[in-house]
């Protein structure tokens, strides 16, 4: 029976946040060392009746109150340091990272993969591909928890939250979810298995073949009648949908935002919310029409229009031509491991909107 | 038992300047309806709490005796309104920054 | 009682009838306005939460000895650790130690008569009672499951617990907190014995101002919040609701923008005692008196600032992460100035380990252990992997448990003989010190290394990996029941067969320790005049002297 | 040692004591009140920050002309009642209860005022549950705001009309209040004000008309 102090490191980004957690462990050991020692020490030597010299000159103390201020100051801004730049790079996905869709529900974790595979409580993953997960939940909050990747993340209704990963070591790890969410909250538990990639596109073969998102998007994208008015159809003016994603779209009253999945799911269920320049609020509401799955299949369809190129809006009346996005996002190469030095993809942060006004909605963390 | 060296009674209000802060009150409250008809854009708010900060800071001052009373009591009525800060400010901070990451 | 009788020094101090218990009618207590009932009022009633609360605790750390399923059923679990929850955190820990000892000693210690206002102090206690019969209402008639932070949306729409009737019962305690801190505040302002500046107060009552600063403050966010709460579960107002255009993160920072502080008001009564205790057992002046004062309020006004630590996987923005960690580590540091200095405190001094002192130390130990890990959980990058996990638990239960109750078991022990004027049985008390510090250690420790291993927080089935970690706990906390039932006997032995305790028992400075045990009515017989600094215990000249001095600790004659 | 009108307390040594400790005591409950109103004020910038085009339609339904009204009746009654406390602090206490019951009244009058805003803008059909507004629950979220916060302030108003007719009856006997509680009563009304004042501009005058 072996005890291990620390979970596997079944991730490269596990390997960092054990790193910060031995800076944790030797600091702690320190203080507990120059505190528990010394009072150790003290209570021995002074103990009433023991014959010791306690003739003790109150001096002032000021330099040594002033060393153990400064120095608990220096520790925790270092330690600060090593924490939040580990936190940064984690919440910076690659660009190019394969997405998959989570939606949590009250009691179960419903995942589906790119190519269209869908899993109850079991996650596949291949070996060595960096990996995002698109999440959202349908009713309470959950929370997205691997311990061997020392990755969590809160599952909100409403709202999509992101977590990226590299699976770096074959085998089979525990999920669970961490934010607590009724009653049957300890079993909405499951299985992450790593496969080498061979073994994977092997998995991916076996077992029904679920319509991949995209295609389901585009399915539902006729379907629900989008293509009616946003393909255009010289009838109705409705805005393009070309190279929405990631591109700054000015709205009603001056003020713009980022097109993000957040301004994707709004613009489908609560359409008056944000209107765009030039247009009228003609669009029905999809509340209650559309499922969680497909909603999220819709949105990844509508990534995928456009010519390709990120942060450039093609047509569409009165938006003056295209409003360059903060930064261009720079092409990266497909399957990024190494975790050490983060993607190029970085962009600095957009900070000012393009135009006057608060930018809203944009992309959760 | 602990003697308070100043005792409040001697600068005291008189009905003449309560008379004066309630003139000032009034032509502040037409103001913040006059300034509401002209659209400032992001700005209405700003200035429309800024003239109700100073209505604030005069019925504070003068009605509320802050003006004449201990500094301890100033500590106290500041330090309510510093720790609404904190939390209006703690609370949107996490809002406004929550677009700075750059887009995935 | 008029006024005639209370302005004419009363001449000869009839031991006796002038103690303020010598009166028993039910009407003396239960419409007493003197500080000293209601402390005792008080001690009963927190007692009896406390209570229910530990049988809720022992249920969950039975349940979880086997990883399955077996003694209860989930929904009764999720009721069990909310119940422990709310009535440990408002019904134990936030009251104990300002209104017990606080209520008690302040005024004591100050040279006055009564707090500032006697009569709000009596209707804190009610308002308290009041509260907590609500809240046990709500619990008998089938409690609630969704822990004792009442995140939303499961609070407001999805549970089908009594969520209002607790939260109405939690709302009313609050304002007992709120009055109870304004009570302290006014009284250290207003009632000072003459010559007794600021900077001559003892360190228990700096640490009692910075906790009704807090109590004061953020009580009433949380007494709003709960009504936000009850408002969206009964009317569906959707502040809270994403649907609506709500969000649920909002009632988060809301809420932690209470709780962290409340957390601080557990510990900095704590800290007050030990700055008592250390100088008195170790016969020495505190080191940095003005340093360990200025920590107390610093923490006091830093805790405000650094709730987001709570909300680092919330989908709260990154930036807001860092501006919170950072500012959290920025709070630890007059938490690591205090415990500096109580070190510095014990060089040189001439220390008897009585039950108080074993206490205090055991306090030290425990509460830096807390405090250390509150770094790990300060830290961005860790505290994604281990937030929500038994790791949480075993960090807050440090700060609480190793910091608050072993606090208030020294503080109750050190003021015993000065409440009922008896002595407790010294032995046994150092034994009951030592089973709750083993105990508790046995507890609570292995829940680290399972909470880093991932073993998830208010889980009933968990992976049979756990399983060693939480027979562990399972074990100590059973060892940790006995350590907490040995003073309550012995306390209630000593009511009746204890030795009388002498004025001063333990030769300490201070004001309390300068009027009869038990106090009479009003305190003192004058106002007593303060003219040195405080904690003025004698330099020991040279080793000869030390030989005169009695071994044990049970000095009669003042030192 | 019973000063008129003043019964010293037995644990006070000064009546200049006592009377501080009443007025700090009063501030530190000024302060929790600011934070108690506070949370609201934080969900209202939340909201104004997340939906201001919901909040700028839901301000347009609301009664400027009778908030305007309110605005100046509570200011003119805050007015009177610092009169009020000059004038029992001067010992002239029937002047001092005739003032306070002026102020009740007007505190009267502000509920009245505030009653018949509700009902019209009830009548307009813009109350919570109504689902109206172009965008679902956004606009219903401001109203809900707006009725809690101004519910809030009614309460509160409701509470200072009963204490100050409580204040203008008892100043007529000789012992009846003391002057500390009565300007403590005059601190309190001139928070319930201050909240107005706060409140006014955010609610009613969030988009230019």
């Amino acid at each position: 029976m072996t005890f291990p102090l620390f979970p596997e490191q079944a991730s490269l980004g596990a390997r960092e946040v054990d790193y910060v957690m031995l800076w944790l462990i030797g600091i702690s050991c320190f203080f507990l060392l120059v505190t528990a020692g010394p009072i150790a020490f003290f209570c021995f030597r002074y103990r009433r009746g023991n014959q010791v010299n306690r003739v003790h000159i109150r001096k002032g103390a000021l330099a040594l109150e002033f060393t153990w201020t400064i120095i608990p100051i220096f520790v925790a801004l270092g330690l600060f340091g090593l924490g939040a730049s580990a936190y940064f790079r984690q919440r910076h996905p690659p660009e190019e990272a394969m997405e998959l869709h989570v939606v949590g529900k009250q009691w179960m974790w419903k995942i589906q993969h790119p190519e269209g595979k869908r899993e109850i409580n079991e996650l596949h993953l291949p070996e060595g591909v960096a990996v995002k997960l698109l999440m959202t939940s349908e009713d309470v909050i959950h929370s997205f928890f691997v311990p061997s990747f020392r990755v969590k993340q809160d599952v909100l209704p409403g709202r999509y939250t992101t977590i990226w990963m590299v699976p770096s070591k074959p085998g089979s790890y525990h999920l669970f979810c961490a934010e607590f969410c009724g009653t049957s909250h300890s079993r909405m538990i499951g299985r992450v298995t790593i496969m080498p990639r061979a073994e994977y596109q092997a998995w991916l073969l076996t077992g029904e073949q679920g319509e991949s998102p995209v295609a389901a998007g585009a399915r539902l994208f006729r379907e629900l009648g989008c293509t009616g008015c946003h393909v255009g159809s010289p009838a109705v003016h409705a805005p393009n949908l070309n190279g929405l994603f990631g591109s700054v779209v000015p709205l009603e009253g001056g003020t713009t935002t980022l097109a993000d999945e957040r301004y994707l799911r709004d613009s489908i269920m609560l359409p008056n919310l944000q209107i765009v320049h030039g247009y009228e609020a003609l669009m029905p509401s999809y509340q209650g029409k559309v499922s969680e799955e497909e909603l999220m299949a819709v949105i990844t369809y509508l990534k995928t229009l456009g010519s390709g190129k990120r942060g450039e809006r093609i047509g569409g009346p009165g938006s003056a031509g295209a409003v360059e996005a903060g930064g261009e996002a720079a092409r990266v190469q497909p399957l990024h491991l190494d975790m050490r030095t983060p993607a190029p993809a970085v962009v600095q942060p957009d900070g000012a909107p393009a135009a006057g006004g608060p930018a809203k909605g944009g992309t959760p963390p | 038992m602990k003697t308070d060296k100043r005792a409040s009674i001697a600068a005291h209000p008189s009905v003449v300047i309560y008379l004066k802060v309630w003139g000032a009150l009034m032509v502040l409250l037409l103001l913040t309806i006059g300034i509401a008809h002209f659209d400032l854009g992001d700005w209405s708010v700003a200035v429309a709490l800024l003239i109700a900060g100073v209505k604030a800071l005069l019925i504070l001052l003068f009605f509320m005796h802050l003006r004449y009373d201990r500094r301890e009591v100033l500590v106290f009525a500041g330090a309510a309104y510093l720790w609404l800060m904190i939390l209006i400010i703690g609370t949107l901070h996490d809002y406004l920054s929550r677009n700075w990451l750059p887009r995935l | 009682m008029n006024h005639s009788e209370l302005t004419q020094p009363v001449d000869l101090p009839a031991r006796e009838n002038d103690s303020y218990l010598a009166k028993h009618t039910v009407r003396s207590w239960l419409l007493t306005t003197d500080h000293k009932r209601i402390a005792i009022l008080y001690l009963l009633s927190i007692l009896f939460f406390f209570l229910i609360a530990a049988i809720a605790a022992a249920i969950i750390r039975i349940e979880l000895v086997t990883p399955q399923e077996d003694l209860i059923g989930a929904d009764m679990y999720n009721r069990m650790f909310t119940l422990h929850g709310v009535l440990m955190v408002w019904f134990f820990l936030i009251p104990a130690a300002p209104t017990v000892l606080g209520n008690f000693i302040l005024p004591l210690m100050l040279g006055a008569r009564d707090v500032a206002f006697p009569r709000l102090n009596l209707l804190s206690w009610y308002l308290f009672i009041t509260g907590g019969m609500v809240s046990l209402y709500a619990i008998l008639v089938g409690g609630v499951d969704t822990g004792w932070t009442f995140y939303t949306p499961y609070s407001t729409t999805f549970t089908n617990g009594h969520l209002v009737t607790m939260v109405a019962g939690v709302f009313i305690a609050g304002f007992s907190s709120i009055l109870s801190g304004l009570n302290f505040i006014i009284t250290t302002h207003k009632l000072r014995a003459p010559g007794l500046t600021w900077f001559r107060l003892p360190l228990f009552v700096w640490g009692l101002y910075a906790t009704s600063i807090i109590l004061v403050l953020a009580t009433p966010v949380l007494a709003m919040v709960l009504v936000l709460i009850a408002a969206e579960r009964l009317w569906g107002i959707g502040i809270f609701d994403p649907a609506k255009g709500g969000d649920p993160v909002l009632f988060q920072h809301l809420f932690w923008f209470y709780s962290h502080p409340a957390v601080y008001i557990m510990i900095l009564p704590g800290m007050g005692v030990v700055s008592e205790l250390i100088p008195c057992f170790a016969r020495k002046r505190i080191f940095g008196y003005k340093f360990v004062a200025a920590a107390s309020v610093a923490i006091a006004v830093f805790s405000f600032l650094v709730w987001g630590h709570h909300m680092f996987v919330s989908s709260q923005s990154v930036y807001a992460g860092f501006m919170f960690s950072i500012l959290s580590y920025m709070v630890a540091v007059p938490s690591a100035i205090k415990v500096f200095n109580w070190t510095a405190t014990l060089y040189k001094g001439s220390i008897s380990f009585d039950t108080p002192m074993l206490y205090a130390l055991g306090f030290i130990g425990l509460f830096t252990m807390g405090g250390l890990t509150g770094l790990f959980v300060a830290a961005i990058a860790v505290d994604v992997h281990v937030t929500d996990t038994y790791f949480i638990v075993a960090h807050f239960h440090y700060i609480m448990v190793g910091g608050m109750v072993l606090g208030f078991m020294g503080g109750l022990h050190f003021w015993w003989p000065k409440i009922t004027g008896r002595m407790y049985p010294e032995a046994i008390g150092r034994l009951a010190a030592l089973v709750t510090f083993i105990g508790f250690n046995l507890t609570f420790f292995p829940q680290f290394v399972m909470g880093y291993l991932g073993m998830p927080r208010r889980y009933q089935v968990y992976p049979e990996e756990f399983q060693f970690y939480h027979i562990l706990s399972s074990a100590g906390a059973s060892i940790l029941g006995v350590g907490y039932l040995l003073p309550v006997i012995y306390f209630i032995w000593s009511l009746k067969h204890g030795p009388r305790a002498p004025d001063n028992p333990w030769s300490a400075t201070g004001l309390e320790w300068t009027t009869a045990s038990p106090p009479p009515v009003h305190n003192f017989h004058q106002i007593p005049v303060v003219v040195e600094e405080a904690y003025q215990y004698p330099v020991p000249a040279s080793p000869p002297l030390e030989a005169a001095l009695p071994g044990k600790s049970q000095k009669g004659e003042p030192l | 040692m019973k000063v008129e009108g003043q019964p010293l307390h037995s644990h006070f040594e000064t009546l200049q004591q006592q009377e501080n400790a009443s007025t700090l005591g009063m501030w530190v409950f000024i302060a929790t009140e600011v934070l108690f109103f506070g949370v609201i004020f934080t969900a209202y910038v939340y909201l104004r920050w997340e939906y201001p085009a919901a909040v700028r339609a839901g301000s347009l339904h609301l009664e400027i002309v009778l908030g305007s009204i309110n605005t100046a009746v509570l200011l003119t009654s805050s007015f009177i009642m610092a009169t009020a406390v000059l004038m029992a602090e001067a010992g002239r206490r029937r002047l001092a209860s005739l003032l306070a019951a002026i102020t009740a009244a007007m505190g009267v009058a502000f509920l009245v005022i505030k009653g018949t805003e509700y009902s019209m803008v009830i009548a307009h059909g813009f109350f919570p549950g109504a689902g109206g507004g172009p965008v679902p629950g956004r606009e219903e979220l401001f109203f809900w705001l707006y009725f809690l916060m101004t519910g809030l302030h009614a309460l509160h108003v409701f509470i200072g009309v009963g204490l100050l007719s409580g204040v203008a009856f008892f100043l007529r006997r000789p012992r009846g209040v003391s002057v500390n509680a009565v300007r403590n009563i005059g601190l309190y009304w001139h928070f319930v004000d201050l909240v107005w004042v706060f409140l006014f501009p955010l609610l009613y005058l969030a988009s230019h008309r």
